[in-house]
């Protein structure tokens, strides 16, 4: 085994850039201010579970379902509910979404057993601009805030024995990285939380990636790609298709639950609008644009999902451009054009960036693996269809 | 061992099964020939459960497999290979014949997820397929995805993958489908092998006679989804009927 | 009865409607078995063109809406030339999200160049009512649309089933390699249905906003988009007629629960529209009259 | 202004309203956001996406503030307006909100757009003891100045337009009279119906039917048919954008002649009321200011100015734009007054203006002033007139509004539920 | 005759996999050629690059022009038909629709006569006339994909084992109908075929490849007597 160096180096900046981050520094590029804060990036931690959950439907799965925007608003308000009005400890109430989450999915997962490929996309893109009606039903008003959203109040604070407030004076020692950017001044309490909270829902995060590999691999990663690939010769070796597929709804829904909760851990208020046919667009979008073929990809989609749309907004000048072109909705357009242009520069998504370079590295002698077909309707025509 | 009784399969317009009865004996290789769209695919099809037919009975080791879904006919004993391949592009030589033993291990996703007892596993089943790989010769290529290989290699992990399921029954669409006459040839030895090896009843479509003279015990012949024929290969190769609706004046 | 008829005309005139910008969403999905999410926003700038031409310049509307359709066809072999040809035609997950991109991209340009408030197209139809039966009244409006949609649709389903064009659409959609063994252009076989398609968008498009009850804003059709997608799948992906029907089907069911299930309110007319689409498609999983795809082993 | 460290205690700034300086971070100071050359005031709404059209207002205040900047700096220093978009989705308002408070060196927010997006917003602005001059919701909750002394509503709250509408149909049009009512199904329209039905409670009008709908609906067809079949007298709108003028539309095209009364958010000549449209005659608006389009005004100097300025600007003069305006004005004026006290302009002295506020911008209309008296009367925006739609009559190339009666002030009540 | 169709040095990769390394071959008009060779040997690969399918370097001249770079839509437009390995039956139209759309590029007049008489040589087809290709069985699909390339009427046509998973009865009729075409019609075909006795009957002359090399070449008669090749491809 190799000293893990490249582990080691994630550890170090993983710990360090929330430091940085919660100085909210800025970069001025061409007249632009574009900041760079702890909101978002902890944001980046909750969108990438969100996006993992797409990934591991779609990507992995092969089923174009689109469903992770409405079942992350399900576990956004299942946590909300429970924190504001069961008072449970947010732990608990995160955990709480996943059995939930999980049944919900398996429901949806049973009419997608007959329902494919485009079908099944648009018909879940429907769901998702449903959630906002029903959280606004006067049915559920009382227990949802309805359009006004429901509050948390007070806010997640570091145990004591935590030393996370005094860590820039160890950090800030750094040469060239910490005086710079970290300072060495303690934390204020509010700053303190905030990155208290980066690390708690980090951790969550981190342990739902370990889950998800694990499902990846081995004999039940088989079985996923297989059913994703062929479904008959899936079959012929003794896969439940039907029981694979479910399943995988529910544990994708599960996901994009817990993305949820950590969402309403974060921002502490859940609205109805939150959870549109918007996110699920930019959840889809992080899901591409990540690369929707490997773990990796959901990390940096969540990453472009949480930070890209906020920079495209900062956009207040463009060399060239007259002011008053400016005022209107620049932000939308040239994140518009990014969406256009990131696939087209990059079909296999951000990863692929950095895979390409250590594929370049390791030459490989057998020739690289060949990328996963593309989900595509299968329907054996038949006089009768088996379940 | 392998009864087909009665079996009638129609889609649409078309029927595909007509009343279709024969039997395969235990531990022998039973071929069944007969023109394009004669039906003998749509037969592997009804016994591994991928279309259901409109009437009759299948029965194996005494069990009705119409009674059964689909991935459960492999437990019960009966594997097969497909006519234009059913590989797993996305995944190596390798993986695909591991997952040939998908119900000889038993980790599902939550086992998976949380890794628990799962090492020991894998590392069978990968020993299990390595040494099936390299006894068909395709040991060099077990990290090769499954897919860009030559069709008649890809046939071979086909066959790879059935066995690993370790059954009684095997089903072989088409084999040869691909080979040169000399690989052809290789590929008779390896299965007389592995049928006496395995004890194995095999249920063999092909329409390479040479291939089907050499290695059959019974031939069965179809037409328009009928019988025609079922006996020895000799006795079947000299039909009258299959020789007008099948083999010509060339054979 | 008045009410129930009222009703029932309802949903016939916002069926319709649905019905014809389904209509340019299959044109797409039947030569590429592609989702374009960009439809609605392509379609949004042509209204606004017609709008630029008639009411600003004073151009008669019915001869601005042509000079637009062809226009817009422009426009639609543009946007293929320019995006869609760049992608791996196989690939349809980046391909879709390019035209999410776009969809946000021409969403904001109207945005900035023209600014979110509303405005008012000149009416394509004459006001007032064909035929009122109580309370309840049958629009020339929605008459006009249906009319509209349905010569629309005999005109493409007759040039689709008998010209070679047709034949090029299904063969692309289905295997486009072989496609191309054959000698298809493919790439002019597709950008022929991008540009029908965005002809098809601006006049929906245009139909749409011409109802004195609606305005033109660069938001328009976000609205309606979800549920002329949902129409398109209910009819049936790659069935032009089943564009009507869904649409159709859509709109009297979404105004008849509305009106008469006491516990789905108006305002959940999403949920209805889902509803329905997840029954039929249980039932019949290609839409009403989608053709199924059959790969056997 | 402050410093670090040490106790800067406790402040009432009006009355029953007191900020505690002690809780406010380390490094906080009381001229924070002001420099020798800018004072920066922050806002945050949707310029994309659905509700885009309400970025607007961001472009009217910055346009004021341009023209402030450059006739009569405050303090010979220049207002600077840092905008950020968040296309009403909370989570990036709560980004947006976190990140101008560390990075940019902010004096005040003013406007942050949303209901839910000021509740989300609302603990974060008030830890880092910034204040927020009109935050842009009718919520009542927002005017809370007891508990949050840092937020001020910027909105006339759809429940006293709700309470108005109420006295003026039991007034004027007659007791007992039928209503339907038509709602946006969000937090806006939730707000009216939740006037409407408490005084539906009391009996003081009769409710024959309520319908919502979404947001983003294609069109109100179906809710319409209901709202006709009710028949009743009265049909009151409490919804905004283009389901105005869809409704007045639709209204106009069915047998149904009732008494039209609908939000002040559709008072705009241009965009609900097409300049030559008969439709929505007579429709009753409750009505705070003026309208850029309205021929009414063309004598008021004042307000003729303010269009002058919108008009260089090229922006709309009536909508969103002029209500930019209104809330610059508000900023301008109430910075001024804070600049007067003792102290100079600081945090606490702008929170003093805010909290004993009577402002009145040429925007609103004569005679409306923004009062507020701490506890006593949290809210800025109280009284309106009602208003009557009179369309062109020939040759004049706009419609207009006419009052009657007097202004109307519930001056005190808004909070009343 | 002169040459219609020449490879010189040609090569291809896929991917970092060498598939070809220097293929030269000749077609005259008219002429039948032969490819054999064992699995994985290149025969598809070299068809892929003379259609335009794989990028290839090295010189391809058609007809007269270099073909380098040309699209396999443009190549078809030259008359040069592929018939690929897996047959690319345009599964999700019927059987009439995918012969139909085999004379695309040509005016429709004579295409409903042409259908009647490839439904002569495969009677099979012609039951099956409404049926989606998709659902055909193996050898159906074999034969639609023959008769729709011949749709085509091609200069060159490029057989890509065009007996595999045929029926004895089959083949032969599908060989005679081959060898009709070409007398009444002269076009000249490339076939690869793994039934080397059946291909060297049929053939003019053929190239053994190996490897991504031809490693021999000649007349076909010749070449059946050579013991090499009996041994490799004809078995005992
Ligand atoms: N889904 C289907 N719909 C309609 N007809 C079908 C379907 N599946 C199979 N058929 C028809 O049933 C008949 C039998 O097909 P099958 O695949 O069993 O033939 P086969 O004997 O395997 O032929 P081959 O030797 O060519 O593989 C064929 O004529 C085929 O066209
Ligand atoms: N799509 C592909 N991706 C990667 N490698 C490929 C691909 N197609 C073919 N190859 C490789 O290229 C080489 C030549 O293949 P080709 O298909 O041309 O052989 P062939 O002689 O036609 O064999 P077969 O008998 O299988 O038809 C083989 O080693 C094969 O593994
Ligand atoms: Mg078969
Ligand atoms: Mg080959």
């Amino acid at each position: 085994m190799r000293f893990p160096v490249k582990a080691l180096i994630a550890a170090v900046f993983l710990v360090v850039v929330p430091f940085v981050a919660v100085k909210t520094p800025a970069l001025l590029i061409l007249g632009n201010r574009f900041t760079f804060g702890i909101q978002n990036l902890t944001y980046a931690v909750v969108l990438s579970v969100a996006v993992l959950s797409l990934v591991l439907l779609v990507g992995f799965g092969g089923q174009l379902s689109l469903s992770s925007g409405f079942f992350m608003g399900v576990g956004a308000y299942q946590a909300m509910v429970a924190m504001t009005w069961l008072d449970w400890p947010a732990l608990v109430a995160g955990a709480s979404v996943v059995p939930t989450t999980f049944l919900l999915g398996v429901l949806l997962g049973l009419p997608a057993l007959r329902i494919r490929g485009a079908y099944l996309a648009l018909v879940t893109v429907t769901l998702a601009a449903v959630l906002p009606s029903l959280v606004r039903l006067p049915l559920l008003e009382g227990h949802t805030g309805g359009s006004n959203g429901l509050p948390l109040e007070g806010r997640a604070e570091p145990p004591a024995w935590l030393p996370i407030a005094s860590m820039p004076e160890v950090l800030g020692r750094i040469p060239l990285l910490g005086p710079q950017f970290i300072g060495t001044r303690p934390l204020p309490p509010g700053e303190a939380a905030a990155v208290w909270l980066y690390f708690v829902l980090l951790a969550c995060a981190a342990l739902v990636f370990w889950f998800v590999r694990g499902m990846l691999r081995g004999r039940s990663g088989r079985a996923i790609r297989a059913v994703r690939d062929h479904e008959i010769g899936a079959a012929s070796c003794g896969v439940d298709v039907a029981g694979t597929k479910v399943a995988l709804f529910g544990w994708s829904a599960a996901l994009a639950g817990v993305s949820g909760a950590m969402y309403a851990v974060l921002f502490r208020i859940v609205a109805p609008d939150t959870f549109g046919i918007t996110l699920t667009i930019y959840l889809l979008f992080g899901m591409i644009a990540g690369g929707y073929r490997r773990l990796g990809g959901a990390v940096a989609g969540g990453v472009v999902v949480a930070f890209l749309p906020a920079l495209a907004a900062q956009v207040t000048s463009l060399p060239g451009v007259p002011a008053e072109w400016l005022r209107g909705p620049t932000g939308a357009l040239v994140l518009g054009l990014l969406l256009v242009v990131i696939p087209l520069a990059l079909p296999d998504g951000v990863v692929s960036l950095y895979s390409r370079r250590v594929r370049a590295r390791r030459r490989a002698t057998s020739p690289p693996p060949p990328p996963p077909p593309v989900p595509e309707t299968v329907v054996v025509s038949a006089r009768k269809e088996q379940p | 061992m392998l009864e087909i009784a009665d079996v009638t399969v129609r889609f649409g317009g078309v029927l595909a099964l007509d009343r279709l009865s024969f039997s395969a004996q235990e531990g022998r290789v039973c071929a069944l020939i007969g023109p394009n769209g004669a039906g003998k695919t749509t037969l592997f099809n009804v016994v591994s459960r991928v279309c259901a037919p409109e009437s009759g009975r299948v029965v194996f080791a005494g069990q009705d497999l119409l009674r059964r879904r689909r991935h459960r006919i492999l437990g019960l004993g009966a594997a097969r290979t497909f006519q234009n391949l059913a590989l797993w592009p996305s995944m190596s030589v390798r993986e695909n014949v591991m997952t040939g033993a998908h119900i000889h291990a038993s980790a599902g996703l939550l086992r998976s997820g949380l890794r628990l007892r799962t090492r020991g596993e894998e590392q069978r089943l990968a020993r299990e397929a390595d040494e099936l790989l390299a006894s068909l010769d395709l040991a060099e290529h077990a990290d090769h995805p499954a897919t860009g290989l030559p069709f008649g290699t890809l046939k071979r992990v086909e066959l790879a993958r059935a066995l690993m399921g370790r059954p009684r029954l095997l089903l072989l669409d088409e084999p040869a489908g691909g080979l040169t006459h000399p690989e052809v040839d290789e590929l008779v030895l390896l299965l007389r092998g592995i049928v006496a090896e395995h004890a194995l009843t095999v249920l063999l479509v092909e329409h390479h006679m040479g291939m089907i003279m050499r290695l059959s015990d019974q031939v069965v012949v179809l037409d328009s989804g009928r019988k025609i024929a079922d006996g020895p290969p000799d006795e079947v190769r000299n039909d009258e009927r299959v020789v007008a609706a099948y083999l010509g004046a060339q054979a | 009865m008045d009410l129930l008829i009222a009703r029932i005309f309802d949903g016939i005139a916002t069926g319709s409607l649905y019905a014809t910008i389904a209509l340019a969403l299959v044109v797409i999905y039947k030569s590429t078995a592609l989702i374009n999410f960009a439809q609605g926003e392509m379609a949004m700038i042509g209204a606004f063109l017609v709008y630029l031409l008639s009411v600003e310049h004073g151009w008669n509307v019915y001869l601005s809406l042509l000079v637009v359709m062809a226009l817009s066809a422009l426009g639609g072999v543009a946007v293929h030339r320019l995006v869609v040809s760049r992608f791996d035609p196989r690939e349809h997950l980046p391909l879709v999200l390019a035209t999410l991109g776009l969809l946000l991209t021409l969403n904001a340009l109207a945005g900035i160049v023209w600014g979110h408030h509303s405005r008012r197209l000149p009416q394509i139809f004459p006001s007032g009512n064909l035929l009122t039966y109580g309370s309840a009244s049958l629009r020339w409006y929605t008459v006009g649309v249906l009319a509209v949609s349905l010569i629309v649709l005999t005109a493409l389903s007759l040039f689709l089933r008998h010209s070679r064009i047709g034949l090029s659409f299904r063969a692309v959609a289905t295997t486009l390699d072989s496609a191309r063994l054959v000698g298809i252009q493919v790439n002019r076989v597709i950008a022929l249905a991008w540009a029908l398609a965005a002809a098809m968008g601006t006049l929906a498009a245009t139909l749409y906003v011409s109802d004195p009850l609606r305005h033109l804003d660069p938001n328009i059709m976000d609205r309606v988009l979800i549920f002329a997608a949902a129409a398109a799948v209910l009819g049936g992906l790659d069935s032009l007629w089943g564009s009507l029907a869904g649409g159709l089907l859509l709109g009297l069911t979404e105004s008849l629960v509305a009106g008469y299930v006491p516990w789905i309110p108006p305002e959940l007319g999403v949920c209805v529209a889902l509803g329905t689409l997840l029954l039929a498609l249980l039932w019949r999983p290609s839409g009403l009259f989608g053709s199924r795809v059959t790969v056997r082993v | 202004g402050g410093g670090d460290g040490g106790s800067r205690g406790k402040i009432e700034v009006a009355k029953g309203t007191t900020v505690d300086l002690d809780t406010c971070p380390s490094g906080w100071s009381d001229t924070g956001g002001i420099t020798d050359k800018e004072i920066r005031i922050g806002i945050s709404l949707p310029k994309s996406g659905s509700m885009a059209s309400v970025g607007a207002m961001a472009d009217g205040e910055q346009a004021y503030f341009d023209h402030v900047n450059d006739s009569d700096p405050i303090d010979g220093k220049k207002l600077v307006l840092v905008q950020r978009d968040d296309a009403y989705n909370p989570a990036r308002t709560r980004t947006n909100v976190q990140e101008m408070l560390a990075g940019d060196n902010l004096f005040a927010f003013n406007y942050v757009v949303g209901t839910a997006h000021n509740l989300g917003v609302q603990p974060l602005i008030e830890e880092s003891c910034t204040p927020h001059l009109m935050a842009g919701t009718g919520d009542p909750r927002i005017n809370d100045p007891a508990r949050h002394p840092w937020t001020i509503g910027g909105m006339f709250s759809q429940r006293s337009e709700a309470l108005i509408w109420c006295d003026y149909i039991k007034n004027t049009i007659g007791a007992g009279k039928s209503v339907a009512a038509l709602y946006m199904d969000n937090d806006f329209g939730s707000n009216y119906a939740k006037g409407v039905g408490a005084c539906a409670e009391r009996g003081e009008v009769k409710l024959a039917a309520s319908v919502k709908h979404a947001p983003d609906a294609p069109g109100i067809t179906n809710q319409l048919t209901t709202l006709a079949a009710s028949k009743a007298d009265v049909v009151l709108l409490g919804t905004t954008g283009a389901f105005c003028p869809q409704a007045l539309a639709g209204i106009a095209a069915s047998s149904w002649k009732p008494v039209v009364i609908m939000s002040l958010t559709c008072a705009q000549i241009a965009l609900t009321f097409q300049p030559t449209d008969p439709d929505g005659s007579g429709t009753r608006v409750v009505l705070d200011r003026k309208d850029g389009d309205d021929d009414t005004f063309k004598d008021d100097r004042p307000f003729q100015d303010v269009v002058k300025i919108l008009q260089e600007a090229g922006l709309d003069v009536s909508g969103r734009p002029l209500d930019g305006v209104l809330l610059g004005m508000y900023v301008e004026r109430t910075l001024r007054k804070a600049l007067t006290m003792p102290g100079g302009l600081t945090r606490v002295n702008v929170l003093k203006a805010m909290w004993n506020s009577d402002v009145a911008v040429p925007v609103s209309l004569d005679g409306i002033r923004f009062r507020t008296s701490g506890v006593d009367d949290a809210f800025l925006m109280e009284s309106a007139r009602i208003a009557t739609y009179v369309p062109p009559k020939d040759g004049a190339k706009a419609g207009h509004f006419t009052f009657s009666g007097d202004l109307l002030s519930i001056e005190g009540q808004s909070g009343r539920q | 005759m002169s040459t219609l169709l020449e490879l010189r040095d040609v090569h291809a990769r896929y991917g970092s996999l060498r598939a070809l390394h220097g293929i030269d071959l000749q077609v005259a008009e008219g002429e039948t050629v032969a490819l054999l060779g064992a699995n994985g040997a290149g025969k598809t690969t070299t068809l892929r690059c003379v259609s335009g399918l794989v990028t290839t370097t090295g010189e391809i001249a058609y007809d007269g022009r270099r073909l380098s770079g040309h699209t396999p839509e443009e190549v078809a437009r030259l008359g040069v038909a592929h018939v690929p390995q897996g047959r690319g039956t345009f599964t999700g139209l019927n059987v009439e629709d995918n012969l139909r759309v085999g004379a695309i590029t040509r005016s429709g007049r004579g295409v409903g006569a042409e259908i009647a008489r490839w439904y002569e040589t495969f009677p099979r087809l012609g039951e099956r006339r409404r049926q989606l290709a998709g659902s055909l069985s193996g050898g159906e699909q074999q034969m639609l994909a023959i008769a729709r390339a011949l749709m085509m009427r091609p200069k060159l046509l490029l057989l890509d084992e065009p007996s595999l998973g045929l029926a004895p009865l089959v083949v032969a009729d599908l060989f005679a109908a081959l060898v009709e075409i070409r007398r009444s019609t002269g076009t000249a075909v490339l076939v690869v075929e793994q039934n080397a006795r059946l291909a060297l009957g049929f053939a003019d002359r053929a190239y053994v490849v190996e490897a991504g090399h031809i490693v021999l070449s000649g007349e076909a008669d010749r070449l059946a007597g050579e013991d090499r090749i009996r041994e490799a491809y004809l078995g005992g």
